[in-house]
């Protein structure tokens, strides 16, 4: 469904990825580990277009992502739920959530109402805040709220960035949850995480970055199977 | 190697800017040993908001120059006849330092005899600050330089170095003057308010000390708090200026006229004095208009009596009175300024003194006697300095002026002009 | 050693510490953990003078803190890292360490002193330690601003213990960091322990918390909730409601 | 060569400005109210080298001293906002000390002569190189001695522990604070000193110029001050020598003989600067490409 | 009892002069605060290229004998177009956490427009035409300029309008998400840039309102004016609170009262000086202006 083929993508002089290659198949959950600074979140903005790719291509679909502008590839049905959330803080939820739908048609507003009815429908709890500015929610909530925003935008792929990132472990679950529902509902995903633990859990492929490029993939039982994997990313017991 | 050879190519390039760099500040130096030629050079702002002073005085002194040179030019010391050369006509922008950069460009770096400019009266006074104060006192190491300026209206300006003159009009004799005769044709007058603005060192002092007081003298009445009995004489004084300072102030780029036309509306004086330039004479004019202030008789700062008041404010102008030392009476006056508009620039007060320093020129080089070598460019400084002290009278556009060599000023003709129907018309001529 | 009497702040109308009582003893790991929002950032920033509190007190070695500016607090022994890093991106890794170095001694001569003194001398010797204790002993002409996430994590760990100071708060020092890089961060951790810190640890990462600390406690909207060793607080009811869930794996 | 040197003076006296804001620029304050100080010491120094018979050097030194004081004093209520604020607070104390000498007078007479500021008139005939027979190269070795000396002393500073603990508080204030560094002293102390630097600058202008007022020391010349290190670049001092170099050398001088189209090349140059080096002229880069000629040259010298 | 009666209606009347062409001064602060509010960044060559556009459409006045309406609105779309243009060249180049170099290319841009407007008309002051210049309203013992009272409302429609785009549309909703949070709204399908050009459009078909304004009011128009009206703007926009819209406006209609108001009683060479000092009393007392954000959590 969604194809990377070989990208390199660089800030300035320094090569971040270094001819990455990787595919998310239709209806999975993909999941990317890999310690920091391997690549992971330079990979998802370069998917969504807020990294130019110096090389390489990206086909979603039949169509070519690799020279599409950000607003383009949303338009794809590409979206993104970004690391540390990125609310709009003085926005209400409301706003925040009619925002996610921006990359949609005007003629689609009827619909566009009716996803929002059903996002609330989803996050009673974005309901109750609906009109509060997004940066007095939660942590959860906000996790929360940029899901529902992604969600406006109606992706064929979502592709998430440490969703549990600085979240309590109780809060941690319920996004799992949420990730899980939405997969069975339709949507392909494809997450980062560094939770190795809850998104081998939830991942029906993994592949693992290190230095701007793929060193594994597999699906999880392999990963499990795997010792390096499980001393870097599964932990043995105590710190 | 392909690396050595940009790296050396990219030296050259440098090189090479910077010699034509070079070249180009040079040029004035290397362009002076054409041809011998009696050089001037001239200066004045030829941008910011004072651009047009510039371009109108630049194009003054070229027409009267080229005049002069195809009736022959100037007679040297040998006898020989030579053209003048002007130079360049740089811009000062109106700066203190850009003006004084100039002066010390002029002085060292070109052959020129005398310096000829300067727009704004604060930037003369620093140029003839840096100037020698008395001819051959050794022990000042100002610049020699003789400067003949065509602006720089402020009261007293020349007599801070002898190298420095004006040809600019004597505005205490010209208000005295006016009032007297505007108290005799106006029996009815008697009140009179103003004001000014603050921040333009000349439009302050000449109407503080020079235009109120003149009223004041010839026996109109001040309708705000009274003015103490003042000679004749300009003092810069602090007394004198805090007694005056009862009058409307405003700045140069002001928006908002309201609060000092009501006032002058609430004292309803037979006659309003705007000592202002022309943007800020125009904003209170017009607030004046709109709020119905109609005094009987209206008049203005001499530096008014141009076209940029016609342009911004024709209708709330009409009745204007300015004293002015220029205006198209002669056959002379006339034909010079049909010359300047063709060369793209307008004759008023300022760029008329231009004209007539061309011919100043002509006159103190022809008594100098100068060599025009370029070997003797200080002598010829000199000499020129010491012939132009020495003219007591010059032909004048409008008649003959009279120099005082002791100060290095002027006395000039002057006429009344008002703006009568959307123009400016002679009302009276005192000559 | 730090004893934090009925501290309060309100933020408008919100009010994210309420009457929070805490005591935390020399030589101690001392954890806090509690949801998002709970109020454990605002309680580092009012302990290390950020902000200053609503009401309460907060006393350090039987001084009360609550007039000192920030870096007062940190002369008299309050150290801290920032939840998102902040370093002094535009300085070397070296320059980061030698401007948090001396600030608690004299500094004067060395204030006036030329760049290449520093190639020897005491000075050197402490500042090579401690880019040794952090693993960047090869970076030190780095600009911060180049390092990578987890230098960069270390290196602002480095710095808040170069200013030497007794009580060192650590807001989510493992944000993430894999597995791998958590187990290093605690063993960092109990070596400065060992060098007569006390530390007051923020932290989601339950291996960490639960791995390194003495004593942890729970708050919740702004109060505390609970008190106690790892082991009681994992068993807590109402922490496994409010916090870590019925999961076993957290 | 009086021309040159002329010009000399003057890039000397703006370096001055601009270092006086560069100081500022380390700790990350952007001032506009060096046009203030610079004011102020220009005044201080005429008053004392005209009214009061003083000599140049100790006119100088007190003017210095005033200013540095007023800075240190300003230097409270405007520290207390930072950014944009601060811009336009310092941009207010510039207008606040211009209105000031606007409305300043203080006239002696003098061999029959008066003397002094005059308020909106102007202080004039500020003589004293002139009347004390100075040279030209006199007078400019005077203001470059400063000069060198007051860039010297930042360069030195710079390479100490205080000239990183100045950008470590540009960096990250709130860091800064939580490393122990007394944010307020040290920016009361940039204050200061870009105040004392400011002053003497303006002592030599006064002298240099002859004749002061209000028109001199405007929003523009504020602008001027930090445009200098902001195009020079903040990573050492000869940045700002440069960009001065760069404006009163080439733009306002160099550039003479394209008569009024010069002030309209003057902003298109400035917009083209910044868009082809945001970080300056002298950004890392170009020192990099400099170090590398350099070494260059030396390594063809050894060979 | 008079004399108190005449001192009353006199400074009342100065203060009702002041706010109706503080509408001016408030235009000119939330063309600022818009563009600050955006990016975070200040256009200092924001009021220059107002009265460019004023300028252009005084052209088109004389060229074609345009009616006065038509001025209007071709000196807002002037403005707008030179607004576009000022976002091109000073700012969608420059790295974007840059913040000198973006003020310094539009100082350069001031200085540009500035000399550009100088050179085309040599510096000259021109006549402006001006809507109900002669209209002049009395009320009791009070006058009430018709032209003013014109721009106070032009200028409270266009705040409105401004309100309303700001809050109701789309192109609001983009604006307020990039100024926020523009990884987000790249993420949303918003261009960063097209949203900040027109952010700088919308900005500048204000200020050639406010240009246009000003110099009707005023009756003429002159390059002298450019620098006071950017520092009045740029102080009306910090006593506002930086960013806020209505903070502007209010900000606005106060100095333009203050000021008048100080004229009055203290004349012309202290009243820059008490609208100076009302700042700094404003910025010890009140840091972030009148509607200013307060300090959010960490």
């Amino acid at each position: 469904m969604l194809k990377v083929d070989n990208i390199v993508t660089r800030y300035g002089t320094i090569e971040a990825l270094k001819g990455l290659s990787l595919e998310a198949c239709e209806g999975e959950v993909t999941c990317l580990l890999g310690p920091n600074g391997a690549g992971k979140t330079t990979t998802l903005f370069t998917i969504a277009g807020i990294l130019k790719a110096h090389s390489g291509s990206i086909t979603f679909e039949k169509d070519n992502l690799t020279n599409l502008s950000a607003p383009g590839i949303v338009r794809k049905g590409v979206a993104l739920v970004p690391e540390n959330r990125l609310i709009f803080p003085q926005m209400s939820v409301e706003e925040n959530l009619v925002a996610g739908a921006f990359a949609r048609p005007r003629k689609d507003s009827p619909a566009i109402d009716a996803d929002l009815e059903g996002i609330y429908e989803r996050f009673p709890r974005l309901k109750e805040r609906s009109t509060q500015p997004g940066g007095t929610l939660s942590g959860g909530e906000q996790q929360m709220l940029a899901i529902g925003r992604a969600l406006m935008a109606r992706p064929k792929i979502m592709m998430m960035d440490e969703p549990s990132l600085g979240l309590a472990p109780i809060i941690v679950e319920e996004i799992f949850d949420i990730i899980r529902l939405l997969n069975k509902e339709g949507v392909s995903i494809l997450l980062v995480e560094q939770n190795a633990r809850m998104a081998l859990k939830v991942a029906h492929r993994v592949y693992l970055l290190e230095g701007g490029k793929v060193t594994f993939n597999g699906n999880p039982q392999e990963m499990q199977q795997d010792e390096v994997i499980q001393r870097a990313y599964l932990g043995a017991g105590s710190v | 190697m392909i690396r050595r050879g940009t790296e050396k190519m990219k030296r050259v390039t440098r090189l090479v800017s910077t010699v034509v760099l070079a070249a180009t500040v040079a040029m004035p130096l290397a362009a002076s040993a054409a041809d011998r030629s009696v050089k001037v050079l001239g200066w004045g702002a030829k941008s910011g908001p004072l651009k047009s002073f510039g371009v109108n005085s630049e194009a003054a002194l070229r027409s009267a120059i080229a005049q002069i040179n195809a009736a022959g030019g100037v007679k040297l010391g040998d006898g020989s006849s030579a053209p003048l050369e002007v130079i360049s006509y740089e811009d000062s922008a109106c700066k203190k330092d850009q003006n004084i950069a100039i002066l010390r460009k002029t002085t060292s770096t070109t052959d020129a005899i005398v310096g000829m400019g300067a727009t704004c009266s604060g930037s003369c006074q620093a140029m003839f600050g840096v100037l020698q104060k008395k001819v051959g006192d050794s022990s000042d190491s100002g610049v020699q330089m003789p400067i003949l300026s065509d602006t720089c209206i402020r009261p007293g300006l020349a007599k801070i170095s002898e190298w420095a003159f004006r040809n600019v009009p004597n505005e205490v004799a010209m208000y005295d003057k006016l009032f007297a005769w505007l108290r005799s044709e106006n029996p009815d007058v008697k009140t009179f308010s103003g004001g000014t603005e603050t921040d333009q060192g000349h439009s302050f002092i000449t109407h503080t000390a020079i235009i109120v007081q003149a009223a004041v003298r010839h026996g109109f009445e001040w309708v705000g708090p009274s003015v103490p009995e003042l000679g004749p004489k300009v003092k810069q004084g602090m007394k004198e200026l805090q007694a005056a300072a009862k009058t409307q102030h405003w700045l140069m780029g002001d928006t908002n006229y309201s609060v000092q036309a009501r006032k002058i509306k609430k004292q309803n004086p037979d006659m309003i004095l705007v000592s202002s330039h022309p943007f800020s004479a125009c904003g209170f004019l017009k607030e004046m208009k709109r709020q119905k202030v109609k005094p009987k008789l209206l008049v203005g700062l001499t530096s008014s009596a141009s076209q940029e008041t016609l342009n911004g404010c024709m209708s709330a102008a009409e009745g204007l009175i300015i004293p002015t030392g220029f205006a198209p009476i002669t056959p002379e006056a006339v034909s010079a300024n049909e010359i300047v508009s063709e060369a793209g620039g307008f004759l008023d007060l300022h760029s008329a003194a231009a004209w007539e320093n061309a011919y100043l020129v002509k006159a103190a080089v022809e008594k100098a006697g100068i060599s025009a070598n370029s070997d003797t460019v200080a002598e010829d400084r000199r000499k020129f300095r010491d012939a132009l002290a020495s003219i007591s009278e010059s032909a004048g556009l409008i008649g003959p002026v009279t120099r005082d060599g002791a100060t290095g000023e002027a006395s000039k003709p002057y006429v009344y002009v008002q703006v009568v129907n959307g123009e400016w018309k002679v009302i009276h001529d005192p000559r | 050693m730090l004893e934090v009497k009925s501290l309060s702040k309100h933020f408008g109308g919100v009010q994210a510490v309420r009457e929070l009582d805490l005591a935390v003893n020399a030589g101690d790991i001392f954890g806090v953990i509690g949801p998002n929002g709970s109020g454990k950032s605002t309680l580092v920033n009012l302990i290390s003078g950020v902000f200053p509190a609503t009401t309460g007190e907060i006393h350090f070695q039987g001084q009360s803190l609550s007039n000192l500016s920030p870096h007062a607090r940190v002369r008299a022994g309050v150290a801290r890292t920032f939840q998102n890093i902040r370093l002094f991106p535009g300085l070397t890794v070296w320059q980061n360490l030698w401007v948090a170095r001396n600030s608690t001694e004299d500094t004067r001569a060395e204030g006036i002193s030329f760049r290449w003194f520093r190639k020897s001398g005491p000075v050197k010797n402490e500042i090579d330690a401690m880019l040794e204790f952090s693993g960047l002993a090869d970076k030190g002409d780095e600009l911060a601003s180049n390092l990578a996430f987890g230098e960069q994590r270390r290196l602002e760990l480095a710095r808040a213990a170069a200013t030497k100071p007794r009580l060192l708060l650590l807001d989510e020092p493992a944000a993430g960091m894999n597995q791998e890089e958590v187990r290093d961060l605690g063993r960092r951790i109990r070596e400065l322990r060992q060098q007569g810190m006390t530390i007051i640890l923020i932290e989601h990462v339950m291996e960490l918390v639960m791995g390194i600390t003495d004593r942890i406690v729970v708050l919740n909207f702004g109060s505390k909730i609970a008190e106690g060793e790892p082991a009681a607080i994992r068993k807590d009811k109402s922490v496994q409601e409010a916090y870590l869930g019925q999961s076993e794996d957290g | 060569m009086d021309y040159f040197l002329n010009l000399v003076n003057t890039i000397g006296i703006h370096t001055l400005l601009g270092l006086s804001a560069y100081i500022l620029l380390l700790t990350g304050q952007l001032s506009l109210a060096q046009a203030g100080f610079f004011a102020v010491g220009a005044y201080t120094a005429a008053v004392l080298t005209v009214i009061l018979g003083w000599g140049i050097l100790p006119a100088i030194g007190l003017a210095m001293l005033i200013t540095g004081l007023l800075a240190f004093l300003v230097g409270f209520p405007a520290l207390r906002v930072r950014g944009l604020m601060l811009v336009v607070a310092t941009l207010a104390f510039g207008e606040f000390v211009r209105m000031f000498f606007y409305n300043f007078r203080w006239r002696v007479t003098q061999e029959g002569v008066e003397v002094g500021p005059d308020g909106t008139m102007g202080f004039s005939e500020i003589r004293y190189f002139a009347e004390h027979g100075w040279t030209s190269w006199e007078v400019t070795s005077l203001i470059w001695v400063f000069v060198i000396l007051v860039m010297a002393i930042i360069w030195w500073a710079d390479q100490t522990r205080s000239g990183a603990v100045l950008r470590a508080v540009g960096e990250d204030e709130l860091a800064a604070g939580t490393v122990g560094i007394d944010v307020t002293v040290v920016k009361m102390a940039a204050m200061t000193a870009g105040g004392v630097i400011a002053g003497l600058a303006g002592s030599l202008y006064a002298h240099q110029i002859t004749m002061l007022d209000h028109h001199a020391f405007t929003v523009l010349l504020a602008t001027f001050a930090i445009a200098y290190p902001i195009l020079g670049g903040v990573s050492n001092v000869f940045g700002t020598l440069v960009a001065v170099i760069f404006i009163q050398g080439l733009l306002v001088e160099g550039l003479r003989f394209l008569g009024d189209w010069r002030m309209l090349l003057f902003g298109a140059l400035i917009i083209v600067v910044m868009n082809v080096k945001p970080r300056g002229l002298f950004d890392s880069q170009t020192l990099r490409w400099i170090k590398s000629v350099l070494r260059l040259h030396l390594s063809r010298r050894i060979s | 009892m008079d004399d108190f009666w005449f001192e009353f209606v006199e400074v009342t009347q100065s203060i009702g002069d002041g706010v109706l062409f503080g509408s001016t001064y408030a235009l000119i602060g939330i063309g600022f605060t818009l563009i600050f509010g955006a990016m975070g960044k200040l256009n200092v060559a924001y009021a220059a290229a107002a009265m460019a556009g004023a300028y252009s459409s005084l052209a088109i006045y004389i060229l074609f004998d345009a009616p006065l309406v038509v001025i209007f609105i071709v000196s807002a779309i002037c403005a707008a177009i030179l607004g576009y243009l000022v976002y091109l060249t000073c700012f969608r180049f420059i790295p974007v956490h840059n913040h000198l170099a973006a003020l310094m290319a539009s100082v350069g841009g001031l200085f540009f427009i500035d000399e550009v407007i100088v050179h085309a008309t040599r510096g000259s002051p021109l006549a402006f035409p001006s809507m109900f210049s002669e209209a002049y309203f009395e009320v009791g013992p009070y006058g009430i300029r018709g032209d003013l009272l014109f721009v106070f409302f032009i200028g409270l429609i266009s705040t409105g309008v401004l309100l309303y785009v700001l809050f109701r549309t789309r192109l609001g909703l983009a604006t307020r998400a990039v100024a926020q949070q523009d990884v987000a709204a790249r993420l949303c399908g918003m261009s960063i840039h097209l949203t900040n050009s027109t952010t700088f459009a919308v900005a500048g078909l204000l200020g050639g309102i406010a240009g246009a304004m000003t110099a009707a009011a005023v009756g003429i128009l002159s390059p002298v004016m450019i620098l006071p009206l950017t520092i009045k703007g740029l102080i009306v926009t910090v006593i506002g609170g930086l960013g806020s819209i209505p903070g502007a406006i209010i900000a606005g209609l106060f100095v333009g009262g203050f000021e008048n108001v100080v004229m009055y009683f203290r004349g012309i060479d202290e009243r820059d000086m008490y609208v100076v000092a009302l700042l700094f009393i404003f910025l010890v007392f009140r840091p972030n202006g009148l509607f200013g954000k307060t300090i959010t959590r960490d």
